[in-house]
């Protein structure tokens, strides 16, 4: 029997490790378009800006693949799923035998349509490719300033490296804020002044509608308020989507991702997805919804490997959260993160002067989500609260206290999870 | 002469046989086989109990004396007088020209008791009656000592080695169908006659060589059910516990074995239930009868003989059997030496008894 | 008005190269003597407050503490000791009686040191415990006279069964302390190791908590003057009744159980409202003589069927021989003696340093004149107060115990310091307290194993000591005095014990 | 695989555990000079948690399915293959605090002294007994496996 996978992400090798769980003879094959085995998305910012050194990208032992026997197919994409020859067909016209398959393709940037956005010195950030590019341009052209288009958490950790290489970084976005998915006005806020205070030039409500050029490459962008700023760079980064080209023409449902059920199964039987480029179940919706975060990726490579190696596994659902340090502070947002219903009771902490907010959202006497800025010790304990959606009725007010601890927790909840009874620590 | 000074400490030889068929025979044999264990002793006590040789007079008492002097005489025969009819009073007969450095006047008195005195005593047996009085005579008549009380035998002892003891107490005149000897090795006691073994009390005898550890408790056992015991001699506590536990408490002879030389709890875990129950009832009633510390002995009455070893063998004890005749002795020679071709010899386990019952009493 | 200061009875010796200021003794000091001054990053002592249970320099992780006893003295007196001005003093200030707790802790004779054994030497040999079985199995009830078989076709079986008694692995028993001097978890403790080593605890006056019922198998109920706790169940529960009419410590008074160690679980155990002060009258009072007593300990025998033995715990006193044979009498099947030195949650000082007498006089002289009485074996005895080592076990076995009965040892053995404070519910080891900040530092498992320790290592010593006697039962040591000899005792403290003088055969 | 179980029950709040823990972390492991000493001390990476008579010492529980192996994205957390320990190697850490944000012990914390990495129990990796366990004169916190 063969597995095969297509895709190398984070995903892929969880449910490689998952497979091999159970089954150590089958055949698994990874078909990769990238050159690389698998390295860690996440880094390559911090690897565009030296923080990372390229030998320590990647996340997992250089022996990964050997070790688990797969065999690895490197810089070929896979175009089409021949679901009654059960064959996968390669660019290169050759065809894989599968039994079962993993889609595990990831997201792609969203290019926008703006002017001139194929000139030379214009990039988007993520894949390793990507940063090489990057690195190279910079070599060779000498680069003072760049602008970055989307302040979203890519938009930012680019920024961060390139600010980190001494270049003069301008943010364009087109919200009110930054990170206007996960934070709110205060949260962003803090991190904003951080972001000037380390002379970094940003641009709300506005975007760029032509990108112009001088010998060929960037030197120029035009913001749709008509303001121009000379930039010797420009990052695309505003936002990714789940990478549909596989199944567009399949009967393989997908809507903003591919559509699976609990099993991480699609519509097609033996034809399973994870990571990025699937819609899995939302532990707070009835519908399906793609949560591009790394530990569900995680998580639903997992599941999908059991269930792929025939191990029935439920996935028990995910909500969205994040955790990244910028300027040098640390904001995490975990759930529903700035809810427009009502129904939430909230809880604030604010100290700009300390570049502390914490807020607390709770919705029917359960915690639904929290943003921390600048103090983020024990957070996980939050986070606790949300997964195993505890009653935390008697507590609400103490959740803001400083060292709030597992004594702060109703009994029964803190006793199960120091003696490890029952309770799931490791749903997303 | 130190009667009653300290406990009496000795290890020794023993030997003891019995014809189980009643069958008499002269005192040459046991003579002979305590005579091989001549190393066993140092000449500080040596004697013997017979049984069946005075089958004309068996239905009297015949008592044993040894008096230092001639007043401790008077007193005592006044005592008898007055409790018994006495039918026949005779110096027991020795042979004078054996060399003994002391010999007390050795008397024989032949007995019936008076009705009307063990009448004075509430509800005493006649059994009591002597016990009682024998205690009195021993413990309050200084110079006087009752050493043999029984019918149709006898104990015969002094200081000496014990071949010379039979020798000098003439015993190859004798005939009986059970023979007991006993050589001592005393380590504290200059040796005075009424010590040596045998000790009797009527027709309980006992020879022993060992050391009881559970002396002091055992003593003050006894104590609880009147037995004062004056001699200082293991000898004595064993006697005294026989006559209790089968003459007064009417125990089976061989049950005694599972008192004196209990066995260990969790060996009687591995019994029936209900033999377990009587084993561990007899343990927890009794535990003052426990005879803890080194010993063998040869308990002896006119019925049986046992050879008796502690409860982890820390004393020898051989026994063998040919015919009707039960040999039991300290070492295998002591029998080979009268018995050559025994058809059976063993070396009986620790607080295991040696039993040899008289088949019809004839004699 | 300030107070006249008594002198510090213990001095704190912090050594500042040690100390490392973590606070461990600022947090564990239940006498808050210890303080952290943030502005130094120093610890602070008051050594007044101190009352030397060791406990922080126990448990100090550099060994910077030393509690040393306190220097200060008075001018030289022989009749006016330090001891005796501040309990003046206190008593001056106070114009009350003075509490203390364990036992007498006066200069009297302890005859134990003044006793000693025997060994085996040629005639008889020694025995090895390691290679020959040796025997500690001992039975607490009455015993009669003599067995009665039946003799069916040589098939032997008991004519009557024995009265009801109770078995001993080892002659060691675990005293009664009650639910509520002690706590819930030195209770757990002491029962989960008198199971394990197949003995028996006692519950003293405190009742039976419910978790405890399930060890009834191998715990004696007590019924004291206040008859706390007692109730049908509670009867039936245990596996064997003991009735308290004195204890070594108090003799002749009442027992006082403060109202704040009186938790709601104390208070339920007990069936009293919980903060009230538990007080057990001096004497019961169904009791006002030995008829009564026969009467209380046939009521409990019917009320049990005759399925377990009754026993009766009194105070060693001075004629406590002719008491003990009055119980024997009034059919009690085991008779507690506690002597001089036992031990007590709370008492007042001038009885506990000056009512009674020692228990190896005691247990010598009771033994004894229950023996010439011929009574001896209708009951068992348990000599109780003061029992430090192996060797007092088995010379007060010697001495004619059946058992002794041991309590500041096995609290000892859970960590106590004997620092007498008892009565004020600040045990820092959690032993006598009911504060639940205090309880959990004793871990019943840590306690458990500590008292299992300590009476297999003395049942092994004694088992050392018997085989050198060249005995392997113990029942051949009980009442053997003949193994005991006295050194620098006067002739009468010899007649007493019943034993020779050393040197003598 | 090794376990610490904690017995909240029997922790007196001594905090003696995270006394030695931070002894152990520190350079020299002496605790003197630990704390007498001047460069700073290391975090201690087990907590004493106390309200009232409650408390008890946490330290990372190496749960079976660890969230924040899972959460990692630098692979600079990993399960020690002998003794089942979750150990952070600290040259690959770069501080995102994914690892934070998921464990429901709050058992992992920020070591801002060290730069951007995280402070973890480590199981005393090369002792045979961690030292909070060994040290805790309750046995408020066992150890389990081996």
């Amino acid at each position: 029997m063969e597995y095969v996978i297509i895709g190398n992400g984070v995903a892929s090798q969880s449910a490689i490790k998952a497979i091999r769980e159970s089954d150590q003879k089958n055949r698994i094959i990874v078909i990769s378009d990238e050159s690389y085995i698998s390295y860690s998305r996440p880094l390559i910012s911090y690897f565009l800006g030296n923080q990372v050194k390229r030998k320590s990208i990647s996340h997992l032992n250089e022996k990964f693949y050997e070790k688990n026997d797969v065999e690895l197919i490197l810089n070929n994409k896979a175009v089409k799923i021949d679901l009654k020859a059960q064959k996968v067909l390669l660019e290169d016209g050759k065809k894989i035998h599968f039994d079962k398959v993993l889609i595990a393709v990831g997201g792609k940037p969203i290019i926008p349509e703006i002017k001139g956005i194929q000139s030379a010195g214009v990039f988007n950030l993520l894949k390793l490719s990507d940063a090489e590019g990057i690195s190279q341009y910079l070599k060779e052209k000498r680069v003072r300033k760049a602008v970055v288009i989307g302040g979203g958490l890519i938009g930012l950790k680019t920024t961060e490296a390139l600010m980190e290489l001494g270049i003069e970084v301008t943010i364009i976005e087109l919200a009110d804020r930054i990170l206007s998915a996960s934070l709110n006005k205060k949260a962003s806020n803090i991190v904003e002044k951080a972001l000037k205070n380390d002379n970094c030039h940003l641009y709300f409500n506005n975007t760029v509608k032509e990108i112009k050029q001088k010998r060929g490459r960037v030197n120029e962008i035009v913001l749709s308020s008509d303001e121009k700023i000379l930039t010797d760079l420009v990052i695309i980064s505003i936002g990714v989507r789940p990478n549909g080209d596989l199944v567009k023409d399949m009967p393989i449902k997908h809507k903003n991702g591919i559509i699976v059920n609990q099993y991480m199964e699609t519509n097609v039987q033996n034809i399973f997805a994870a990571g990025d480029c699937c819609a899995a179940k939302d532990l707070f919706a009835e519908k399906n919804r793609l949560i591009a975060i790394w530990p569900i990726a995680v998580k639903q490579g997992r599941i999908a490997g059991y269930n792929l190696s025939s191990k029935k596994t439920l996935y028990p659902g995910g909500f969205p959260m994040n955790s990244v340090e910028l300027c040098g502070i640390p904001v995490m947002s975990v759930g529903m993160s700035d809810p427009k219903n009502i129904d939430c009771e909230i809880f604030e902490e604010f100290k700009p002067n300390k570049s502390i907010y914490k807020k607390m959202i709770i919705r029917d006497n359960q915690l639904k989500g929290f943003i921390l800025v600048g103090d983020i010790d024990r957070a996980g304990i939050y986070t606790g609260l949300i997964r195993n959606a505890i009653n935390i009725s008697s507590i609400k007010n103490k959740l803001l206290k400083n060292n709030f601890g597992l004594l702060n927790l109703p009994e029964t909840y803190r006793k199960d999870l120091i003696t490890e009874k029952e309770v799931s620590i490791n749903v997303y | 002469m130190n009667r009653f000074k300290g406990k009496d400490i000795s290890g020794c030889a023993t030997s003891g046989i019995m014809d189980k068929s009643g069958q008499r025979f002269s005192g040459r044999d046991i003579i002979d086989s305590i005579a091989v264990m001549h190393e066993r002793s140092n000449g500080l006590g040596g004697g013997f109990a017979a049984y069946g040789i005075y089958p004309d007079r068996k239905n009297d008492w015949c008592f044993h004396l040894m008096y230092d002097d001639i007043s401790s005489k008077e007193k005592t025969e006044e005592r008898l007088r007055d409790n018994f009819k006495i039918l026949k009073s005779d110096k027991i007969p020795t042979r004078e020209k054996v060399h003994l450095k002391y010999k007390p006047l050795l008397w024989r008195y032949f007995l019936q008791s008076k009705i009307e005195k063990i009448n004075l005593h509430y509800n005493f047996t006649e059994e009591d009656f002597l016990v009682n009085l024998i205690l009195n005579i021993n413990a309050q008549i200084k110079g006087a000592f009752i050493f043999s009380s029984g019918k149709n035998m006898g104990v015969f002892k002094g200081v000496g080695y014990p071949e010379d003891i039979g020798n000098f107490f003439k015993l190859e005149e004798y005939a009986a169908y059970t023979w007991t000897a006993h050589g001592r090795f005393p380590t504290n006691t200059g040796g005075w006659w009424g010590g040596a073994h045998p000790f009797g009390l009527l027709d309980w005898t006992v020879i022993h060589n060992g050391e009881i550890s559970s002396y002091g408790i055992n003593k003050k056992f006894l104590l609880n059910y009147g037995y004062k015991c004056s001699f200082y001699t293991d000898t004595e506590v064993i006697v005294y516990l026989f006559d209790l536990l089968v003459r007064k408490h009417k125990l089976p002879f061989n049950i005694v074995a599972n008192i004196l030389a209990a066995p260990f709890w969790k060996e009687m875990e591995r019994k029936q239930p209900e033999e377990r129950e009587v084993l561990e009832a007899l343990r927890i009633v009794y535990a003052g009868a426990l005879l803890n510390g080194p010993f063998s002995v040869i308990v002896a009455n006119s019925e049986n003989m046992m050879g008796l070893n502690d409860r982890i063998k820390l004393r020898p004890l051989v026994a063998s059997i040919q015919g009707n005749k039960l040999y039991i002795a300290s070492e295998e020679s002591a029998i080979r030496e009268i018995c050559p071709h025994p058809d059976k010899t063993w070396r009986p386990k620790a607080g295991e008894p040696v039993m040899g019952k008289l088949m019809e009493k004839n004699g | 008005m300030a107070k006249r200061p008594i002198p510090t009875e213990f001095i704190i010796n912090r050594d500042e190269n040690q100390c490392i200021s973590c606070q461990v003794c600022v947090r564990m000091c239940s006498n808050d003597v210890h303080s952290y001054d943030s502005e130094t990053n120093e610890i602070l002592s008051d050594s007044l407050k101190c009352v030397g249970c060791h406990f922080c320099e126990s448990i100090c992780p550099t060994h910077a503490i030393t509690i040393k006893r306190s220097q200060s003295e008075f001018k030289m007196n022989a009749n006016w000791s330090a001891g005796v001005i501040t309990n003046i003093v206190k008593q001056a200030e106070t114009g009350g009686v003075l509490l203390t707790g364990m036992g007498c802790d006066k200069k009297y004779p302890i005859y134990w040191d003044h006793i000693l054994l025997n060994a085996s030497q040629v005639t008889n040999p020694s025995i090895d415990p390691l290679r020959e079985p040796m025997e500690l199995r001992t039975y607490i009830g009455q015993k009669p006279d003599k067995v009665h078989l039946n003799n069916k076709q040589n098939k032997l079986s008991l004519n009557s069964r024995l009265s009801p008694q109770i078995k001993l692995e080892i002659p060691i028993l675990f005293s009664a302390m009650s639910y509520g001097s002690i706590s819930f978890n030195a209770s757990k403790a002491i029962a989960n190791a008198a199971i394990q080593l197949g003995t028996f605890c006692n519950t003293g006056e405190g009742g039976l908590h419910k978790d405890f019922y399930q060890y009834g198998s191998n715990t004696i109920v007590q019924i004291a003057s206040g008859r706390f706790g007692v109730h049908k169940e509670y009867l039936e529960a245990g596996a064997a009744i003991e009735i308290k009419i004195g204890q070594g410590a108090k003799p002749g008074i009442g027992g006082h159980l403060p109202g704040e160690k009186v938790t709601a679980e104390i208070g339920r155990t007990r069936m009293i409202p919980s903060g009230t002060d538990a007080l057990s009258p001096a004497p019961h009072h169904d009791i006002y003589s030995i008829e009564d007593l026969r009467q209380l300990i046939f009521a409990l025998k019917e009320s049990i069927r005759y399925k377990k033995p009754i026993g009766v715990k009194i105070a060693a006193v001075h004629n406590v021989a002719a008491i003990a044979s009055g119980i024997v009498r009034a059919g009690a099947d085991f008779i507690s003696i506690d002597g001089l030195r036992g031990g007590t949650g709370a008492a007042p000082t001038v009885i506990r340093n000056n009512v009674g007498i020692p228990i190896e006089l005691a247990i010598a002289s009771v033994d004894q004149h229950l023996r010439v009485e011929g009574i001896r074996n209708q009951v068992s005895l348990i000599a109780a107060g003061g029992i430090r080592s192996s060797s007092d076990v088995i010379k007060a076995i010697a001495l004619g115990a059946d058992a002794v009965y041991i309590a500041t040892s096995a609290l000892v053995a859970m960590g106590c310091n004997l620092c007498q404070r008892c009565f004020t519910g600040k045990c820092n080891w959690g032993i006598a307290t009911q504060n639940p900040y205090l309880t959990k530092r004793l871990n019943p498992e840590i306690g458990q194993r500590r008292l299992v320790n300590l009476i297999n290592a003395w049942s092994m010593e004694i088992k050392e000591m018997l085989g050198g006697m060249g005995i392997n039962a113990i029942e051949s040591l009980r009442g053997n005095r003949e193994h005991l000899r006295g050194i620098a005792l006067s002739d009468n403290d010899l007649k007493i014990l019943g034993i020779k003088a050393a040197g003598e055969a | 695989m090794r376990k610490i179980r904690i017995q909240e029950e029997y922790c007196m709040g001594c905090r003696l555990c995270e006394i030695h823990c931070i002894t152990q972390h520190s350079k020299n492991k002496n605790i003197i000079k630990t704390y007498k000493g001047t460069y700073s001390k290391p975090l201690s990476r087990v907590v004493v948690e106390e309200k009232g008579y409650i408390s008890f010492a946490l330290q990372c529980r190496h749960c079976e399915d660890a969230p924040c192996l899972d959460a990692c994205i630098t692979g600079a957390m990993y399960r020690d293959d002998k003794t089942g320990a979750i150990l952070c190697n600290e040259d690959k850490c770069i501080g995102c605090w994914m690892c934070i944000m998921v464990c429901p012990f709050g058992a992992i914390s920020r070591n801002l002294q060290g730069g951007k990495i995280v402070s973890k129990c480590d199981l005393c990796g090369n002792e045979d007994i961690p030292v909070c366990v060994k040290n805790c004169p309750n046995e408020a916190i066992v150890l389990e496996g081996k």
